[in-house]
């Protein structure tokens, strides 16, 4: 099998398995916990919270750990809306964010929330102008993603931030998909509350964090309520090996960045290049403004399902893994503008640490033979 | 959302091999075709009929893996059969690919493609 | 040290460390993902299913992973109370519940419910009658637990939800602390909800699960959206290899529950026996009605802080883990009708599956020599 | 919630070793005592004293380890003193105890029980 599908979930790097393991065998305490196992568990916690920090240039404090990017996401829209009411009850978004984003959005809107979902240009770039004449002067929150689950598409996070901040609009961004791969620090970033997953960047699944503003510090509704772990935010009895795993998954995305990053954008291009060969495939989103890791293609005159069953070597997917099993074409791609058919017959490759030149060169292959043959069986 | 996530290993086979897959030109040659805009299926259903026996059928397909191994079966069925006698059985059909009941849509288009390549049959051969 | 502090957390059991690390190593895939990868990663899921259910005697349908009992206990509260709100306004909960529980219970209070918290008696036991008064035409839940996370008591949830179910109220139960101690089936507790933990029975924290029965299936709102994973109630990418670990930790539980369960009932009888020739020491909560592995006793004479202090090699708690840190007595103790300073002058000792008789014994003439010491320091 | 979550290794070997705890009985010792309810500690200081000079200090207590400990560090230091000059230094106690700000009411409690054992000095042995 090649994996290209680092984007729904990668592999654990070596390193990151060792932390893990060695957090597992330690003789376990409760972070909580006043004793000596507990006081231990609590010092690696705080070292992790450090390593993450320190990707995204933040200070230590302001990193909230969580079960994983969809919590992180609702913890911001859910909590920062709820927080905020009295002050206002409008809330905006982009068509082509995560289901996480968009279904706590529209949980809002059953709350009573007014709620505004703005249509990105058919790049998938969305103009500060929008947004700006978007906003209203009930307006509290506006989420938008770093970089694009399903097609890389890198939206210009600082120029909208210093929309948000002149009208006093809180900005959420979704950065699951950017850590490691698109370098940032918060502070350049703007952005008041930001997602950060762990394991789309070879950490465990089932962790992530939010950053969380430390001046000015937004409020937050917690999601649910306890023991007052993470600030009460985010209570529960905190899961030392997986903020460990986190962690250092944090840690070697940024010794490996400056190589890696590259590297990650040669194998893309080297795919792209190879696809391009064929007539009528289509690059979805900006070919500007795109994170190194992903590749999303139309193939015009097939079909999509026939295509991904003529393909069972090749781990990809069509769309974001997480609503997978959705047979409906992508709304992220029509958000674009790709019409149905176009938008079925797509394919998202999804590099990663682990992928090899040799990997995509077979991948293109398998594909320009799928493709090929299966528009050979069709009406031209 | 890649690899065979449904259907047996038959349609795994016709979907390979594509049995009776491709075009009929000639004089006794007839077509019929059928299109489903939503999913872009495209089905094309070539006959050769000589005195009201199908000597040869073929078919041209831009459809999901069910509807192409439909037709894998159906055109080495069809050929040799009195024209009078060709059917699509959705039900049957459904059965022996192990289909979700939502491609009955898809053997309905095999049926409308083929429909229309008989009544041109009446009309042209006539 | 000498770790009794497994009601807090329990190291992992070398089988479930096993089959998590197995789980880690392998290639990864989202489960949600339709390739080869997603697939054996859901399979992995299903059988960790069936294994927890197997535990409580559940259908493997009615239970949905969460990330540990505080999100299982939030998840039944504020998903029934607020999926039921156009029936009722008014839920009842325990004043000995967990944090978990009554935090979401105040949260609601917030919301605008009406909220009744119970005063069991002084041996920690909820009358069925004294439920039965305060049930109002309006009551939609009532949250209970089966056995306390401070003094071990169990409550009798059967005759509860026979009220319950008289009356049409919901009834969640808390069972983190049962769970491989206080073997049950859910179809005889007869609750409509019920939160299980994995960490307080040696498998990893960072997961656990919420029984929801299935016939009839109580309506729940989730805490957080998005991929609509676990039956949409609990989104995010699956974490696989947590689910694993959580299964692997309730087969092991299913399969030595017949000879641990007396073993660790004989555990805490010993550490009483010994702890009982002290002067002045009384056990919290009932005698009777007790989990085999927690031993709660409170020593007349001494400060709480000095006590802990003098017994630096024992990882024990005084209150629930999950709230240390809180210089506060325990709030159970009190409700139990102990003043606060013999609520302040208690240990909770919790054995699990690594703890030997002379383990028990060392502590026991730890906690005797520091109670006499600083008894004999004490004014009388 | 057991070991030492706070306090230097000052506080530890004070709180282990206790010197100067005890009692004093005889004639020329008096005993003041102070009581907080709430956390029910009670401190109790014994103060030999002979012509306006403390021979001995004593005391009882039931506290937490700062209590303990600052008892530790005043009764020796008393011993030998002119009754006059004794004083808790709530301070310089928190200092060099480094106790949390918390404590403070504490070693106030200890200057309670120390103003009474002197006042029953002035009385018993005026
Ligand atoms: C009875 C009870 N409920 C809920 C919890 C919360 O579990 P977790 O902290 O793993 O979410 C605990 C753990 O302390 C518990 O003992
Ligand atoms: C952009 C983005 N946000 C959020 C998520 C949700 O992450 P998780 O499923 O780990 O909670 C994902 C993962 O698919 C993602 O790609």
């Amino acid at each position: 099998m090649i994996y290209l599908d680092h984007a729904a979930t990668s592999a654990l790097d070596p390193v990151v398995l060792a932390a893990m393991e060695a957090a597992l065998r330690e003789p376990t305490g409760n972070p909580s916990a006043l004793h000596a196992a507990g006081r231990a568990a609590q010092a690696r916690i705080e070292a992790a919270r450090a390593q993450v920090a320190a990707l995204v240039q933040a200070e230590p404090e302001s990193i909230v750990f969580t079960s994983g990017a969809t919590e992180s996401d609702n913890l911001a829209i859910l909590g920062a809306a709820r927080a905020a009411h009295a002050r206002g009850r409008h809330v905006m978004t982009v068509k082509t964010e995560h289901r996480a984003v968009l279904d706590a959005v529209s949980a809002l809107a059953r709350e009573g929330f007014s709620t505004t979902v703005l249509k990105p240009d058919r790049e998938g770039l969305l103009a500060p102008s929008v947004i700006e004449q978007a906003i209203r002067p009930d307006t509290t929150l506006l989420s938008v993603m770093l970089v694009n689950n399903e097609t890389g598409v890198i939206q210009d996070i600082a120029s909208i931030a210093a929309v948000c901040g002149r009208r006093g609009v809180l900005l959420h961004v979704d950065a699951a998909q950017a850590v490691g791969r698109v370098p940032f620090s918060v502070a350049t970033l703007g952005a008041d509350l930001v997602s950060l997953a762990s394991h789309k960047i070879h950490g465990p699944i089932g962790v992530g964090a939010l950053y969380v503003r430390h001046h000015p510090r937004p409020a937050l509704m917690p999601l649910f309520f306890g023991g007052g772990q993470e600030g009460a935010l985010r209570p529960g009895t905190v899961a030392v090996h997986q903020i460990v795993g986190m962690g250092m998954a944090y840690a070697q995305a940024h010794a490996l960045a400056a190589q890696e990053i590259p590297r990650l954008a040669g194998l893309t291009a080297r795919l792209w290049q190879r696809l391009e060969a064929l007539p009528a495939v289509y690059l979805n989103g900006s070919a500007m403004h795109r994170a190194p890791h992903i590749l999303n293609v139309s193939f015009a005159g097939v079909d999509g399902e026939a295509l991904r069953y003529a393909l069972p070597e090749l781990a990809v997917s069509s769309g974001s893994a997480c609503s997978a099993g959705d047979p409906e074409s992508s709304y992220v791609l029509r958000a674009l503008g790709r019409e149905d058919a176009l938008a079925n017959a797509s394919l998202r490759f999804s590099v990663g640490r682990t992928t090899t030149a040799d990997e995509i060169d077979r991948a293109a292959q398998a594909v320009m033979a799928a493709v090929t043959r299966l528009r050979a069986l069709a009406p031209v | 959302m890649s690899a065979r996530v449904a259907g047996s290993a038959l349609v795994e086979q016709l979907f390979l091999q594509t049995p009776g897959a491709g075009v009929l030109t000639g004089p006794d040659c007839v077509m019929g075709e059928a299109i489903e805009p939503l999913s872009a299926t495209h089905v094309r259903v070539y006959l050769q009929v000589r005195e009201g026996q199908v000597v040869q059928a073929r078919y041209q397909v831009r459809g999901c893996p069910f509807t192409i191994a439909a037709l894998a079966i159906l055109a080495p069925q069809w050929a040799g059969s009195p024209a009078a006698s060709l059917r699509v059985d959705a039900d049957g059909l459904e059965r022996i690919l192990e289909a979700p009941a939502d491609r009955r849509g898809r053997f309905l288009l095999i049926e409308d493609a083929l429909t229309q390549a008989l009544s041109a049959c009446a009309t042209v051969l006539a």
